[in-house]
């Protein structure tokens, strides 16, 4: 269900773009991209990010910023973290996908801090949506419980104030723009009722959102 | 060979002191100066704010620190993979200032570079935005956030000069080369002490002159 | 050879209008990227804003753009060792903004990553504090400076790969990689084009996100 | 006269500095360092600028901030002008040289702009007085006309708030204070009184201030 969103995710992507993969199941998008397409950036310090390393390949100096031992692309360049988040506050890097708690009818985001816990982990997260020209949530479209987590107001804190562009589940995707939520595309097991009754957060219906499994505007 | 080496007991007795600031490299233990943080733990200095992305790892390196109860504060991006971070702050044993990582990591850049403050649109609107200015500029909000500066900075490099001149490894770059420039004094711990004229001018990462003593590394990753 | 590759005038043509802002690096001539500054010149483009640190020389280059009648406004820190600037500037024909150095290139900085503004000690208590915010910090003042941006950035660089990373050449290096952050357009002008891979990552200066065109230079110092 | 300025100038450096010397005087003083023990800054990007090139040497590409070609020390590093600025206004370089126009009581320099000419130029020079640990001024006592240099206020455009540490003439030497300028040396070929007649600004006299011509405390 997770890859399900991370390939309906990495449809998403152009090619050319430099994109930031988040924590969670933007990790899993790697193996749906064109690698010689598509230059991903790790907010620790690294453009063109490569597979995971075989073991006699494994450096633990190259990593990502989940912590991950990685490799290298062709072309590949390192830098400091002032550098690595100047690309992202700056609108430097076209697209990040990131994973969320909740995303609200304006678009916002929550996936950082949860009510009632020390709020002890915060990441570069807040300064992507800042700045990333192109936002992607991917997540689970209900929580482990069953929780809708399309909602009309994060109860969560939120990330930031700026609305993600692109909201990704295994059910359906949806886009963001001036006006609030659209359905764009529903998931081929899925269907708009279901869609529906899964989430909680009004939302238009794209007329050709039931037709869009492959390909999107 | 190089007037600027020490042994990480001698660098450390010689910067560090109760009470003071100190950044130190990593993200996680990646470009965290081990063998100096080591020295570090096994010196008596106390009630420190420790400034570093986290702390790691959990009982080791600057979690060893905090368990030691060396730390009284802790400034960085993300310390909930450490889980002794949260029960030493609940317990009140530690207080913790959490800034996005683009803004600790300019708010570093900020205080090497001799500037008051800055403004950033990150955090706009959060939690994180509480207490702290908000503006608006050119019709978009941004909050003003403060330099970071240091006592000493423990950063981590792959080689240096004999003049102090540092290259780094990889991504165990990241808050090193920033750090180096933000603190009174800066020790650094490299593989290796090159003669000065071996390093390439044009890949210089660190200038000599943020660069105060040097440490052989004893143990790596 | 590398799909971000055009001929300098094709660069200008694509990048450049009327009333555009531009960047061109260079410290005088060194570091400036005389191939494009030189088809800019033979271009139809006018009503320029130029952000360098100069107009560099008298009649040839940006001090050719100048008596071409392109430039309505210039931004930089030295014009004096060009006199038609000061020619241009009493005819009331020229706009001149002046910056100390270390503001404008941080000002560039500012406007590459992504903020509102910053606080300098820099300049405060003098002529080119008019106008300005004055704020006191801890005990002393600050200047608060904006961003500089620009729609498109001409910069000379030594060498790109072919995806467009770039390294540069000893003091010519100057305002170049920064501008390369702070315009929506960057176009590079290179002596060569290596392949992708030739380069080493720890020696990238530029990397390829921020770079859009390149031009081999026909011409150099 | 100008090089017995930059020789006793060049006696207030400290072995082991990082020093940028400025346009005029400054310049000629490199010849008068150790070059093991004094590195110069350029703020165009150099750190380890060496002595001008042979013929065989000269490299267009490789100039200081006076646009002199220069060549650089074993050693050196290359820099972009952000992070040239960051090491002189974040105080990392020990002792800047600088020229000036006039000098006043408080310390305060003028050294950019002559009031009735429009301001074209103003380059490093007030980004240096901001930052830079000791800044050392090094310049004729008067003017071509022979008017003071030394005002009790500078009625030139100031360059900054921050007073010099220490100014050097061909007459003289003075080191500013909290409490004003302080003479400290006095050339052998001249005397307290001709330095007084030559200054427009007060300053106290160090009793030792005549016996100085070698070494200052």
């Amino acid at each position: 269900m997770r890859d399900r969103v991370a390939r309906r995710a990495a449809r998403l992507l152009r090619p050319g773009w430099v994109v930031n993969l988040g924590i969670g199941i933007p990790t899993l998008m790697a193996r749906h991209l064109d690698p010689d397409a598509i230059h991903l950036q790790s907010e620790n310090g690294l453009l063109g990010v490569g597979p995971p390393p075989s073991a006699a390949e494994a450096d633990p100096n190259l990593i990502d910023a989940s912590k991950r031992l990685v490799t290298r692309r062709r072309g590949s360049s390192f830098f400091d973290s002032a550098t690595s988040f100047a690309m992202l506050r700056g609108g430097h890097v076209d697209a990040a996908v990131l994973g969320a708690l909740q995303v609200d009818e304006r678009g916002r985001v929550a996936n950082w801090a949860v009510p009632g816990e020390p709020v002890l982990g915060v990441g570069g997260a807040m300064d992507i949506l800042a700045g990333v020209r192109t936002v992607i949530i991917a997540m689970t479209h209900v929580t482990g419980e069953g929780a809708p987590k399309l909602v009309p107001r994060c109860t969560l804190p939120i990330t930031s104030v700026r609305p993600a562009d692109w909201l990704v589940t295994e059910l359906a995707t949806f886009r963001h723009g001036g006006s609030g939520l659209r359905l764009v595309e529903i998931d081929e097991g899925s269907s708009l009722a279901e869609v529906r009754a899964r989430t909680a957060a009004a939302f238009e219906v794209d007329p050709e959102a039931g037709l869009r499994e492959e390909g999107l505007p | 060979m190089s007037g600027k080496l020490l042994t990480p007991e001698e660098a450390i007795r010689r910067t560090l002191f109760d009470g003071a600031r100190v950044m130190v490299g990593g993200f996680g233990l990646v470009g965290c100066p081990l063998t100096v943080v080591r020295a570090l733990n096994e010196s008596p200095v106390k009630d420190l704010t420790v400034i570093s992305n986290n702390l790691p790892d959990p009982g080791v390196y600057l979690g060893r620190t905090l368990l030691l109860g060396k730390v009284r504060h802790a400034i960085g991006t993300y310390f909930t993979t450490n889980p002794d971070v949260g029960r030493a702050h609940v317990a009140g044993q530690l207080e913790v200032t959490l800034l996005p990582q683009g803004t600790f990591s300019e708010a570093i850049r900020a205080g090497g570079a001799g500037l008051g403050g800055f403004y950033t649109p990150t955090g706009v609107g959060t939690l994180l935005a509480e207490g702290k200015e908000v503006r608006e500029i050119d019709g978009r909000s941004y909050l003003l956030e403060r330099p970071l500066t240091a006592d000493v900075a423990l950063v981590r490099a792959r080689r240096a000069d004999a003049l102090g001149n540092l290259v780094y490894e990889k991504t165990a770059r990241n808050f090193n080369p920033i750090m180096a420039t933000a603190a009174r004094t800066v020790v650094a711990e490299v593989d290796e002490v090159v003669e000065t004229g071996a390093l390439d001018p044009e890949q210089i990462v660190t200038p000599h002159l943020f660069v105060d003593h040097l440490v052989i590394a004893r143990e790596r990753l």
